[in-house]
């Protein structure tokens, strides 16, 4: 037990927060809740309408409020529910993926993927790792906002 | 420098509690009447027309014009008009809900000169708040002046603020009311309020007159009163332009040379009309 | 207090000045800005920005607040860093920004962040031998390339050594602290500084014509349609305001840090009378809705308003404003044009 | 080579035809030989127009100030305004019209060839000469070369030594788009394409270098928003740094305003300068046609030319896109390709 708490307070536990599309991803992360298959509890889900709508903005507001990593997930490419949308946030994605790296921000800090709703077993996985590769990085404190 | 000494910190508000709050007029456009108290035994005096800086932690700070009478010690109105951000917040506020305060800011109108005078006030919209503590103040003090008449007027009947008060002050003034279109059931005079006064045609001997209201009001009212005889000086106003600070520093309520939180909000005519038009 | 230092000493008088924090200009990408310095080399033109951050910094946090459902807030004052700083090199113009600074923060209502920061800060000028840009125009408006208002020490650059001038008790103890570093000036030295002074002086400017007659013109011409005009060019940035050494208009804003509890700080930033949303009414009503009428709000703050409520100009003439618009937009020759037109007739 | 007198020529025609109702062109300013923008309505004052290498500004600007004045007043165009338009601001109208912002026969493009050479830098006149084209009395172009006329007298300077980087990297020196142009288009190549972008990248190879660097230029940033008002593609009427984010109108609601999201602080630290022209460099993707004005008028140095650059190589490389270049093509984030890169999706 005191070793266990102790553990707790000395591991860094990354945040993620993960911006998950309404029709594939979102109910994917819903199937790896019902499926009970475990997973770590780090990612806060935002369920949007389409991978297509996630704004740059969202991005660097999540790290702006202190996000050590932030996920975008959508349907596969041909299965969006709005034809295109994931298309366009491939688009959008890319080249936020690129300035992010390009200012110097670790390349790990953001992620991208798909994710049906079929695939519970993908999205624990995805976080699991994401979780793993966060972990050494430490706290992201390169676009957090400073307080007070 | 340790924290102890940040005692007199001007940008540091006082907190109080909201008592009480009276919806006065519904719709997109509401008015609220908001009664605070301070906590921790703070408070301050004011005189009428002077103004205080309102925050809600986490949304910002407004300036408001204090609604309740100086006689009134034990606590301070405010009639708030939702318009933005922060007087949002206001109408989201319960009783019981602790806000900031910091004033009284600004100058007052000069009551105590217009002893043994008439006095004629025109509000419109919410542009009755600033004036109300003068006729609150009038009221109670109702021997030190002649006649009183109050004119006052809203788009409709449900925009008319301080209904129950300006009915009750039917006995002690003359109390003058308008909607700006005709509406069933209305008694009172249809059309805006510089209209009304133009056909009450309130005397200007010996009298002081005293305007707030929306901008394109005051223009016309002012207009008005000086076609009555008003002269410069014998008519007051309060103006309002944006305040950050209220303090004179922050740069942007200025009129000409004059800071508006400072030098104003209350202004006779005769001052006024001498600066730029840029409120 | 008169003394002389070799130039290469000054890093040894830095040294000497213990419990101080010494700041100096340093040229970095291409920016000159003052930067924590152990040692300075004067040879700036002037730095990008005034070194009004220092008394007045652009972003100053008021108090933080942090509210627990059902109990009143906590509020917590900020109080400034302490410590004393002292600032190397400033430009004689730049320094006659905090005078004109202390008024505003002052007077009538005292600001304790203000005041603070200001108490502990010093300023050891440097004359300037030759205007560090084409756009100087201290002289017009009161000051001098050699003025020591808002200045602690000043130095003047005699090639291989500095002549050391305290102006102010801080400045008198900053030299103290020097020693045997600083020495006795002879007869060469002073005529020499006197011979840089008077070069300096008569130096050729830009000029605000007939200064005295300013504030009454602008007056006149507040409805000159050349203010609309002459702002036809503007983009309504900050330049101006952001690098003037007396600007120091404000925003308050509530930056928030968690909703449950509330937890967050009241936070002043610059804010720019050029911004369009400056004095916009939550109702969408702005009384400077123009180009026109905000150029005008920023020239007659500084060459009337201000006159008329301090009895000086709010402009100290370092030009920054002038060199930095991009798009032309020249103080002096906004001044020269409404005055000259409001002369006529 | 141009002659400057042919640009006040035209001008003066188009007015007094009365073909178009102003001309946005430079003229001389206060302050030395450098120009500034102006807008002119008569006839007789077009003959203060000038073209020198001192036209640094992108006066597409000012056609959108001039479509926000009249929506402002609730006037229609009616005539056309003619600009006068270097190949960069001619890039920049492409893009405006590809936007629909407005008409192409609302504009009157009076283009000016900028041939072998092209506006110069300050900093690097500086450099040269000791002294910035504000201090200069003369300037002109003479074939390959600026000549300059200083206090001690006139100079001849090779044009690339002292020209912006933006002009040097240029590969539009001709305004393609135009009703008329003045000078010729002249094959070129000065420095390739992405050169600075290309020069920062191999010195800041590795990402703790990537970051030293900008982390340094973001927390200079004074938050001046000169980057954002010099720039014509930045006509949005909301912008997310602003203290009251969007227009207010008559009819605009208090719960409106008072739920708008305050995405980015007014502090100028270093995340909310990031937060600001992150977001200003991504919405310029696709759209940004390397005028470089953003850089120019930054008064605290900040390469912002280095953001925009890498999202324009990104995107001409994966994307095959080029901005500026059509009025008809679709925009590139509403548009896709399947075969766009998707090795960064896992």
């Amino acid at each position: 037990m005191m070793h266990e708490q102790q553990q707790t307070q000395t591991q860094y536990e990354p945040k993620i927060v993960a911006f998950l599309c309404k029709w594939c991803s979102s109910a994917g992360s819903d199937l790896a809740g019902v499926s009970r298959i475990q997973y770590p509890a780090h990612a806060t889900p935002i369920t949007v309408m389409c991978s297509g709508s996630v704004s740059p903005q969202y991005i660097l507001s999540a790290f702006n409020k202190g996000a050590d990593g932030v996920l975008v997930s959508g349907c596969h490419i041909g299965d969006c529910h709005y034809m295109e949308g994931n298309y366009l946030a491939r688009r959008k994605l890319y080249l936020i993926n690129e300035m992010l790296q390009f200012i110097g921000v670790e390349p790990t800090r953001f992620r991208m993927s798909w994710v049906s709703a079929a695939e519970g077993a993908k999205f624990a996985n995805i976080v699991k790792d994401f979780v793993e590769d966060l972990r050494p990085l430490g706290p992201q404190d390169k676009l957090k906002a400073q307080h007070p | 420098m340790e924290e102890s000494k940040m005692g007199d910190n001007i940008y540091l508000p006082q907190l109080a509690r909201v008592i009480h709050i009276k919806e006065e007029v519904p719709g997109e456009r509401s008015i609220k009447t908001f009664r605070v108290e301070f906590l921790n035994g703070g408070g301050f005096d004011h005189e009428c027309g002077q103004c205080a800086m309102l925050s809600v932690f986490g949304r910002g700070e407004s300036m408001i014009s204090i609604a309740s009478s100086p006689l009134d010690k034990e606590f301070k109105q405010f009639s708030i008009m939702r318009a933005g951000r922060v007087t949002t917040a206001f109408h989201d506020l319960e009783v019981g809900d602790v806000i900031g305060i910091r004033g009284p800011y600004g100058n007052g109108f000069p009551v105590d000169d217009w002893r043994g005078k008439n006095l004629v006030f025109i509000g419109g919209g919410c542009g009755l708040a600033p004036i109300w503590p003068v006729i609150q103040t009038a009221v109670k003090r109702r021997d030190d002046f002649k006649h009183i008449t109050v004119f006052y007027g809203g788009r409709t009947a449900r925009d008319i603020m301080y209904r129950a008060e300006l009915e009750k002050l039917r006995s002690t003034a003359e109390v003058c009311l308008s909607v700006d279109k005709a509406e069933e059931g209305w008694e009172g005079f249809c059309g805006f309020v510089p209209a009304n006064l133009m056909e009450k045609a309130p005397s200007s001997d010996n009298a002081i007159a005293i305007t707030c209201g929306p901008p394109v009001m005051i223009k016309f009212v002012i207009n008005n009163l000086r076609n009555l005889g008003f002269q410069d000086d014998h008519i007051y106003t309060t103006i309002e332009n944006k305040m950050k600070c209220a303090l004179g520093k922050c740069g942007r309520c200025n009129v000409g040379k004059d800071y508006v939180c400072v030098k104003g909000p209350v202004y006779s005519w005769a001052d006024l009309k001498e600066l730029p038009p840029e409120y | 207090m008169e003394r002389m230092l070799a130039k290469e000493q000054i890093g040894d008088w830095i040294r000497t000045l213990r419990g101080w924090e010494v700041f100096g200009p340093v040229l970095q990408d291409g920016v000159w800005s003052y930067q924590p310095a152990d040692t300075v080399q004067l040879d700036h033109p002037n730095t990008a920005q005034p070194p009004k951050g220092f008394a007045f910094p652009q972003r100053e946090v008021f108090f933080t607040f942090e509210q627990i459902k059902g109990e009143p807030p906590r509020l917590t004052p900020v109080a400034p860093k302490g410590g004393q700083q002292v600032v190397f090199g400033v430009r004689p113009c730049d320094a006659r920004g905090l005078p004109r600074m202390d008024r505003v923060f002052t007077e009538t209502f005292d600001d304790v962040y203000y005041r603070t920061r200001r108490g502990s800060l010093a300023y050891v000028g440097l004359a300037c031998n030759q205007p560090p840009s084409p756009h100087c125009f201290c002289k017009s408006v009161g000051g001098s390339p050699v003025s020591t208002e808002g200045l602690d020490v000043l130095m003047t650059d005699l090639g291989d050594r500095y002549l050391v001038a305290a102006v102010t008790a801080t400045g008198e103890k900053l030299m103290q602290a020097a020693g045997d570093l600083l020495t006795e000036p002879t007869g060469v030295d002073r005529s020499e500084a006197g011979r840089l002074r008077l070069a300096a002086i008569t130096h050729p400017q830009r000029a605000v014509n007939d200064v005295a007659s300013v504030p009454p013109r602008l007056k006149k011409g507040f409805d000159s349609s050349l203010w609309e005009d002459l702002a036809r060019p503007c983009i309504s940035c900050g330049i101006c305001t952001f690098l003037c050494p007396t600007c120091h208009c404000f925003d308050i804003n509530d930056e928030t840090n968690g909703s449950t509890p509330l937890k967050g700080s009241r936070v002043r930033t610059w804010d720019s009378c050029q911004f369009p949303d400056f004095t916009m009414h939550s109702s969408g009503h702005n009384p400077r809705e123009t180009l026109g009428s905000r150029l005008r709000q920023r020239v007659c703050h500084k060459f009337q308003y201000f006159h008329e409520n301090f009895g000086m100009f709010q402009c100290v003439g370092c030009g920054r404003c002038v060199a930095g618009c991009p798009v032309g937009i020249d103080i002096i020759a906004v001044v020269n044009q409404v005055a000259a037109s409001a002369g006529e007739g | 080579m141009i002659n400057p007198q042919d640009l006040c020529t035209r001008a003066r025609d188009l007015l007094a035809s009365g073909e178009v109702r102003a001309v946005v062109g430079y003229r001389r300013g206060s302050r030395g030989m450098a120009a500034e923008p102006v807008v002119i309505t008569k006839p007789e004052e077009a003959a203060s127009l000038v073209w020198d290498p001192s036209c640094v500004h992108n006066l597409a600007l000012y056609l959108v100030a001039d479509r926000k004045r009249l929506a402002h007043l609730h006037q229609t165009p009616g005539k056309p305004i003619a600009i006068v338009a270097k190949g960069c601001d001619a890039r920049a109208l492409v893009v405006l019209m590809q936007e629909n912002y407005f008409k192409r026969e609302e504009v009157y493009i009076l283009g000016v060839s900028c041939e072998s050479t092209g506006v110069w830098d300050d900093q690097k006149l500086m450099q040269r000469l000791g002294c910035d084209s504000q201090s200069l009395t003369g300037g002109r172009f003479d074939g390959d070369d600026f000549v300059v006329t200083t206090a001690t007298g006139e100079q001849r300077i090779s044009a690339p030594e002292c020209m912006a980087d933006r002009c040097l990297e240029c590969r539009h020196p001709f305004p393609t788009m135009n009703n008329v142009v003045l000078g010729e288009e002249k094959a070129r190549t000065l420095a390739a394409p992405f050169a600075a972008l290309s020069r920062f990248e191999e010195a800041t190879g590795t990402q703790p270098a990537r970051w030293a660097f900008w982390q340094r230029q973001f927390e200079r940033c004074i938050r001046c928003f000169a980057c954002r008002s010099v720039c014509p593609m930045c006509y949005c009427e909301e912008c997310i740094v602003d203290s009251i984010t969007f227009t207010v109108a008559l009819d605009t609601t208090a719960a409106e305003k008072a739920n708008r999201v305050r995405w980015i602080q007014r502090s100028a630290t270093r995340s909310e300068n990031i937060g600001y022209h992150m977001t200003r460099a991504l919405h310029l993707a696709g759209r940004c046609i390397d005028c470089g004005e953003c850089e120019r008028v930054c008064p605290v140095h900040i390469p912002l030319r280095l953001l925009n650059n890498k999202l324009e190589k990104e995107s001409r490389e994966k994307f095959g896109y080029e901005p500026g270049v059509s009025i008809e093509i679709a925009s590139l984030v509403s548009s896709f390709r399947d075969d766009d890169p998707n090795d960064f999706i896992r």
